[in-house]
């Protein structure tokens, strides 16, 4: 299996770690991940909040590049990454639209690119496959947090269930966990504010760490950066408004299956977190 | 359409019809920041439908097009599937272009300008270069520091950018799209 | 040569005062085929229409044009006074002077020449006009009521009481419908059941009802006075005429555990069942598909049971044909599901209920015998969350339009859970309250103010189970868009009402046309509420759009009375303007070539297939038919038909091309 | 454009019975005014209208053409409009293809209450038709035939 | 080639058909062969040069008879035979279709469902002269189009081999010969010329397969084809067809959608 590689800004700088368990799954796995060449940065919330064209401009010329670069397929393991992609692409649907940006760039683009998430990668890649190569099954309770970006909007993404969604759960099971109904699957994290507004993001992140607390799990499981770097490095301010401190850690789905599969945690990057993960 | 709610061109850009909500608010129901807001979604969605400049000030002055974190609920749950999020979008532009935030604001757009200024430069997010970038525009020059080292010893800061190799290409897209917008204020 | 006699009316000085009028009658008296033209004062008026008459006779007319108001004003009354002078009326015709020439145009040689170019070209027409008859049908004097819910009962009823003949198909094993479901019924809060049961003896009783239950329409052939309905009887396995509905076998059925579909899926039933004890008729039919006889081959513990041997396993579905002159549709409503709405999590946790689920369980026949109790662990919920429009009116993800009955009935459940749980508390998260209905209102206020239902104007956005709650996420829009939480023992979600499933084909069997949610559409939104667009077929109750009780019943007897007044005649009589197919002398036979494009094309499935066979009986050709009976004369097969083969009585090729020609002659 | 001031075109209508005639019925019982260019053919429905009849009206004479009925939705037999407007499409394009002046049919739902929509429509496609001119373009090739009256035929 | 030949012998030789309708050496090119026996079945041939519709005579009783028979059908075939079983002029048990695919395989096809699923594979395509000759079209005026086929037509001469190779004119009495009314007058004048084309167009919306007979047929060289095929072209994504793919049911006029097109109606 050959697949095209956006990694995205987060991913080589504070969420290395998520860059290195994809890297390291996808090898155990045999997935040959083809990094996209001279990529930029997708332009995140930054872009949309200030001026549309260059929230168009800036994804474009990713998938630009990858048509360029004659591929047909890329997994973007970065949530906001992949979200940004998808609804770009499906702007330029539009042809004004996408005869302006054509104009900015000064490049051809299609707009055929197929654009997958790292859940997705993982359900293609086929369950049974990888059961097959499980040699420490994951025994776990944990929550799978999706966020928001992973799966909205659903009229654009088509991805999994808007409300209550089960890939991530499902990819949990498959290499033995335990997986829980609980009440902030897909409420947001607080996202983009890390840094302006980190008040808000550490109510937003407390309340998604006390519900799967309260409800007993030993982990969160995640796809996004912003998630985790929000739920795992922000961990001692939102601590500070809590009654008693949450120790559990925030997990990628890749580390997890990383495990599943026995690669080491040095490796999956599991050293990296804020929250020690004794897992 | 009639006249009367032409006071912004929301639907000529967005094509959001501010006339479609019937006020269930759900969307507020579901907003993790409403009650942090000066008006929540639905108030907003209301307010603009008045059509009046008066209201419509309101809102651009207003922390709530700035609280919104894009999250999509509201969207995702909304009944008439109005893109709540999309007219964020709007109304943040328009705001800025008519030099109207809110102080709340600050803090977010000095980020938001940070971080593009860093891909502007270097075509990638450099994430020191914005902190730093971030602190100078702000003067909130303690924050983080707790956790700065930290990251620096998990290995997530680079000390020195990532660049692209056709940054060129990059100052063109910024010349030709957030720079050329006759709005942009500085 | 024709005959023509003109008639040219000054409708008092409507006309004459901007038309020469005797002008038009000179000119128009010159032209070829013209025998008399004469103007005068009031056409209408009984000397005008002597006038008529007179001239019909005494020039042997063979055709009329009267240049007066609109024909849609006094076409019948000119072709009446034809008729009576001897003349098929449909020689006579109409040119408009008054509505489409004196009315709109200033007086002005214009508009003369515009009065002499239309009397013209009707002259033109009717030169090709040809004597039509009226077509005559029979009228078979049996209704036909599909469905058996109060609406069906309560059509039934009507009709059976004015003497006529009733065949009334359900297709449950026993009538009773929705309103049998019901606990008590807004706004007078007495009970369903005890109003009901009475009317459903009344139908297995009446001599003039057949009642099928357990059947479906299988289709509907013919038309108006004439259908032809073969109704499948779906095999029971139990027979009717010596069981004694003793009920032993129900008791001793050893499959206990099949959702009830009466108890909205809260109680189960057996596989042999009668699915409630008011039941009509009340004896039992074998589910088929849980049966363990039916399943693995083995069990017949109710034949052992039944001491008159009425189990009957290897009894197959029967077909029979009944022969109507009318239908009456009565087929209900559905609720539609709540699974749609994940974010209300119906399904996935026990306590969060549809409105037909909290009915039955309010209901003193439920299966909680009318107690309010969770279905998680039987406890009685303090705290009750009623969540309006959930489906109704969100394009998104239920539908688009109002059900109209969710207001009151949520109401009712707020009310009757104060009435159970005296210590309990009620909320009510609503967007508008449409108590539009006598006493609803009133209903509603004393919901609010007596019974202290808390009403919270604002829609929830989820809700989720947490410690054994579940936790609904509200606002109250009314306060700027406060947020709302609510711990809840219980959520009730008022669920929408949508058109029957399988009225889509229904509907298809029955060419009754049906509106984007698959209610059957009535033939004029205000003026016809009760005809469909199909001459004879009649709708009554939800199956057009939701609607309470007493709407239900209002139509039910509105479409009784139609059905009533259809057999009050022993023939119909119909305007021939219908389309032909033409037929030629051998060996064409017809130029119709039988592509039948023109089937595709006709709204009313009129055109039939006909075989022309030589005289061994070989078939030369199939050719297309109109079915008269059923053909509504809108011509969009002639317009269609490539050869020219079908034209349409009144507004034939030539009588058309005629006026077209003639009118725009210089 | 060319003024054509004094050019009285002729125009033809072909409208269905239960919604443009009924409406056109409106226009007189409300003494609403228009010119006296357009006269009416009734149809029971715009579905039984034939392109036949709109290529012959241009052939006759006819500068422009009016063909209307009722809204979509409220045709008296449920679909004839329905098929008519398919019909349309088609030839519109047709004619448009062969390089027929196509702006010289005017289409239109006029209901049976819409009376001043009809006196604006007939108003406003005489303008429309008056600054076209006469089609004579049509015309010159429909005199080859030695076109005369129409006496009708017995 | 030899396939086709065994084939039509021995469904001749077992009498499951009477008649092959297919191919053989002409002068200048293939012309039509009507096959009763496997011996002159040995003449039968099949290539690309076969192209002259044989669909035309699948309506004419004269001429095949009450029996079962078999067509050979190049693709542009099988489009008027799937457009004549809609328009019930074929049937299932009289006509047994046999064809070439590209790969050369001999395929047989029975029913109407076989030939509609053979006939998904082909896209329909412009050739180059309908590409140069509707592009130069769309290119021009309305007057300038007016003028063009003027211009066209006055070399018509109402010769009428337009209709008699088109498969899918099959009318005993074809509208020029109703003269109650008149409609179109049946001789060659600039009107009349207009009328027919114009009215031929009509009756081929939804119908018309584009196979070019018309066209070929046509022997003053007046692209007649290209009227039809070019409405094929336009209503086909109008109302939700793929051109070449004929509707299985109804035809484009005799049906509707509630969201037609209708901004030209006021």
């Amino acid at each position: 299996m050959k697949i095209g590689f956006y990694p995205g800004c987060s991913l080589t700088g504070s969420s290395r770690e998520y860059n290195e368990s994809v890297v390291a799954v996808a090898k155990a796995l045999e997935i040959d991940l083809v990094e996209l060449k001279d990529w930029n940065c997708c332009g995140a919330t930054a872009a949309h909040s200030m001026n549309e064209e260059l929230s168009l401009s800036l994804p474009a010329r990713i998938m630009a590049l990858a048509e360029e670069q004659g591929l047909k397929e890329i997994v973007v393991p970065c949530a906001a990454c992949y979200n940004r992609l998808k609804v770009t692409q499906h702007e330029l649907e539009d042809q004004p639209k996408r005869n302006r940006v054509a104009e900015i760039l000064q490049m051809p683009y299609k707009g055929d690119l197929k654009i997958i998430n790292v859940l997705q990668l993982l359900e293609a890649y086929g369950t049974e496959n990888i059961k097959a190569r499980i040699t420490q099954p994951f025994a776990h309770k944990v929550a799978c947090y999706y966020g928001c970006l992973l799966v909205r909007p659903h009229a654009i993404l088509k991805f999994d269930r808007v409300e209550d969604p089960q890939s991530m759960d499902a990819l949990i099971q498959v290499i033995g966990g335990t997986t829980m109904d609980w009440a902030f699957k897909t409420e947001c994290c607080g996202g983009g504010f890390s840094v302006s507004r980190t008040d808000l993001v550490v109510k937003l992140s407390g309340n998604i760490l006390k519900d799967a607390s309260d409800r007993g799990a030993e982990a969160l499981i995640v796809a996004c950066p912003m998630c985790q770097s929000n739920l795992d490095m922000r961990r001692g301010a939102i601590n500070k408004t809590l009654d008693s401190p949450i120790d559990i850690p925030v997990i990628y789905i890749t580390q997890a299956i990383g495990l599943a599969l026995g690669i080491g945690a040095k490796e999956l990057g599991l050293k990296r977190h804020f929250v020690t993960v004794e897992l | 359409m009639d006249k009367k709610h032409k006071v912004s061109d929301l639907q000529s850009h967005t094509g959001v019809e501010v006339m479609r909500c019937y006020q269930c608010g759900k969307c507020t129901a579901g907003c993790v920041l409403a009650s942090d807001m000066n008006y929540p979604p639905s108030y907003l969605m209301r307010l603009l439908q008045t059509g009046t400049k008066e209201n419509y000030d309101k809102i651009l002055h207003s922390n709530s097009i700035w609280l919104c974190l894009n999250c999509e609920n509201c969207l995702g749950r909304c009944p008439m599937e109005i893109d709540i999020p999309k007219m964020m979008d709007y109304l943040r532009t328009r705001s800025i272009s008519e030099n109207k935030m809110h102080p709340d604001s600050k803090p977010i757009i000095a980020f938001h300008r940070s971080f593009l200024d860093s891909i502007k430069h270097t075509g990638r997010l450099y994430e020191v270069g914005l902190i730093a970038a971030f602190k100078s525009r702000t003067f909130r020059f303690a924050q983080d520091l707790n956790i700065a080292p930290m990251m620096y010893l998990k290995g997530k800061l680079h000390l020195l950018p990532e660049k692209i190799k056709d940054r060129r290409h990059m100052k063109r897209i910024f010349a030709q799209t957030i720079e050329n917008a006759k709005t942009e204020t500085k | 040569m024709s005959k023509i006699g003109v008639f040219i009316c000054h409708c008092g000085e409507n006309i004459s005062a901007t038309v020469d009028v005797e002008r038009v009658a000179r000119e128009v008296g010159g032209m070829e085929g013209v025998a008399h033209a004469i103007d005068y004062k009031y056409m209408c008026s009984d000397p005008g229409q002597t006038f008529i008459k007179e001239a019909v006779k005494k020039y042997n007319l063979d055709g009329v044009v009267v240049g007066a108001c609109s024909p849609r004003m006094h076409e019948p009354t000119f072709r009446r006074a034809c008729a009576e002078a001897g003349l098929n009326p449909y020689l006579c015709e109409m040119a408009n002077l008054r509505e489409h020439c004196s009315w709109v145009h200033e007086k002005s040689e214009e508009t003369t020449e515009k009065a002499i170019d239309l009397v013209k070209m009707l002259v033109q027409k009717v030169k090709k006009n040809k004597p039509l008859d009226s077509i005559k049908v029979p009228v078979t004097k049996r209704a036909l009521v599909i469905g058996g819910g109060i609406a069906g009962i309560q059509a039934s009823l009507d009709i059976a009481n004015t003497g006529h003949k009733v065949i009334l198909v359900e297709r449950d094993p026993s009538i009773g419908g929705h309103m049998s479901q019901l606990s008590e019924t807004f706004p007078t809060l007495d009970c369903s059941q005890c109003i009901l049961t009475p009317r459903m003896v009344e139908v297995a009783q009446h001599p003039n009802i057949k009642l099928y239950t357990y059947a479906e329409l299988e289709s509907l052939e013919g038309f108006i006075g004439n259908f032809t309905a073969k109704i499948r009887l779906k095999a029971k396995s139990v027979d009717y005429s010596t069981c004694t509905g003793c009920g032993a076998c129900i008791q001793k059925c050893p499959v206990k555990k099949i959702p009830s579909e009466f108890n909205a899926g809260l109680g189960t039933r057996t596989a042999i069942y009668v699915p409630f004890p008011q039941a009509v008729p009340n004896k039992p039919v074998i589910d088929r598909v849980n049966c363990n006889y039916y399943k693995r081959g083995a069990c017949k513990i109710c034949e052992k049971t039944c001491q008159v041997g009425s189990i009957q396993w290897d009894r197959e579905d029967e077909i029979v044909t009944e022969e109507v002159g009318a239908v009456v549709l009565a087929t209900g409503f559905d609720v539609k599901g709540a699974d749609f709405f994940p974010e209300y999590g119906y399904g996935k946790y026990k306590d969060v209920l549809t409105g037909l689920q909290f009915e039955r369980m309010a209901s003193a026949s439920g299966p909680t015998f009318g107690e309010i109790r969770r279905p998680s662990d039987g406890v009685i919920p303090k705290k009750i969350v009623f969540i309006a429009c959930a489906g109704s009116r969100d394009p998104a993800k239920g539908i688009p339009y109002c059900s109209k009955i969710c207001c009151m009935y949520t109401a009712k459940h707020a009310m009757l859970y104060q009435h159970k749980v005296h210590d309990g508390e009620s909320t009510v998260f609503y967007m508008d309250i449409r108590a539009g209905g006598k006493n609803y209102e009133e209903f509603v206020r004393r919901a609010i103010e007596e019974d202290t239902v808390n009403y919270v104007r604002g829609r929830v956005a989820r809700v989720y189970e947490k410690d054994g709650k579940l936790i609904v996420k509200g606002v109250d829009t009314l306060l700027g868009g406060q947020q709302v939480e609510i711990e809840a023992d219980m959520v009730v979600l008022a669920t929408a009402g949508v058109a029957n499933c399988g009225s889509e084909q229904l509907a298809q069997k029955l060419h009754v046309s049906y509106d984007p949610y698959h209610f059957f559409a009535e033939a004029h939104p205000k003026l016809k509420p009760v005809e469909t667009n199909t001459a004879g077929i009649f709708l009554a109750g939800a199956c057009q759009a939701p609607k309470d009780i007493p709407e239900t019943v209002g139509m039910a007897s509105g479409a009784a009375v139609k059905v009533a007044a259809l057999f009050s005649n022993d023939e119909l009589v119909r305007e021939p303007l219908v389309a032909v197919v033409n037929r030629l002398a051998p060996p064409l036979y017809s130029t119709c070539v039988g592509c039948f494009m023109c089937e595709t094309a006709c709204p009313y499935n009129a055109i039939e297939h006909e075989d022309i066979r030589g005289r061994d009986g070989s078939l030369i050709k199939t050719i297309a038919k109109v079915n008269e009976g059923l053909c509504q004369g809108c011509g969009t097969c002639v317009a269609f038909c490539r050869s020219k083969s079908i034209d349409i009585q009144g507004y034939t090729h030539e009588q058309v091309y005629a006026e077209v020609m003639s009118l725009l002659n210089d | 454009m060319s003024s054509n001031t004094d050019f009285e075109p002729k125009i033809i209508a072909f409208v269905c019975n239960w919604c443009t005639y009924a409406g056109a019925d409106l226009t007189g019982t409300s003494r609403l005014k228009y010119a006296t260019n357009v006269k009416i053919v009734r149809f029971p429905c715009t579905g039984r209208i034939d392109f036949l009849l709109l290529l012959k009206s241009f052939a006759q004479g006819a500068d422009g053409i009016i063909v209307s009925g009722c809204h979509p939705n409220d045709c008296h037999y449920t679909s004839g409009n329905f098929h008519a407007r398919r019909r349309w499409i088609a030839f519109r394009s047709i004619l448009d293809l062969m390089g027929v002046d196509i702006r010289r049919i005017q289409y239109s739902w006029v209901s049976a209450a819409e009376g001043s929509k009809w006196a604006d429509l007939v108003n406003h496609t005489v303008a429309d038709i008056r600054s076209l001119g006469p089609y004579q373009e049509y015309q010159k090739i429909a005199d080859y035939l030695e076109k005369g009256g129409y006496h009708g035929e017995d | 080639m030899e396939k086709i030949r065994e084939r039509a012998a021995t469904l001749l030789a077992e009498g499951v058909v009477t008649l092959v309708l297919g191919y053989e050496e002409g002068t200048k090119r293939p012309r039509p062969l009507f096959c009763r026996n496997s011996e002159s079945a040995r003449k039968l041939i099949f290539d690309s040069r076969c192209i002259h519709n044989l669909a035309v005579y699948l309506t004419k009783k004269e001429l095949v008879g009450k029996d079962r028979f078999a067509v050979i059908a190049p693709i542009a075939t099988l489009r008027s035979i799937m457009q004549l079983y809609v328009e019930n002029q074929l049937s299932e048990d009289k006509l047994l279709v046999l064809t070439v695919d590209p790969s050369g395989e001999l395929r047989e096809l029975v029913t109407f469902e076989d030939i509609a699923g053979y006939v998904e594979q082909f896209e329909l395509k412009r050739g180059e002269r309908e590409q140069e000759i509707l592009s130069k079209i769309d290119e021009m005026s309305r007057e300038e189009r007016w003028k063009f086929w003027m211009e066209e037509m006055s070399h018509c001469f109402k010769c009428y081999a337009c209709r008699s190779a088109c498969p899918l004119c099959y009318c005993s009495k074809c509208v020029v010969e109703v003269n109650r009314p008149q409609w179109i007058n049946p001789w060659p004048a600039p009107l009349a010329n207009m009328e027919w084309h114009i009215n031929r167009a009509m009756h081929m919306v939804g119908r018309c397969t584009a196979c070019g007979a018309c066209g070929d047929a046509c022997p003053v060289g007046i692209p007649i084809d290209l009227i039809t095929r070019k409405m094929m072209e336009d209503m086909a994504p109008e109302f939700g067809y793929i051109p070449g793919q004929p509707a299985k049911k109804g035809n484009a006029l005799s049906t509707w959608k509630l969201d037609d097109r209708e901004q030209f109606i006021r």
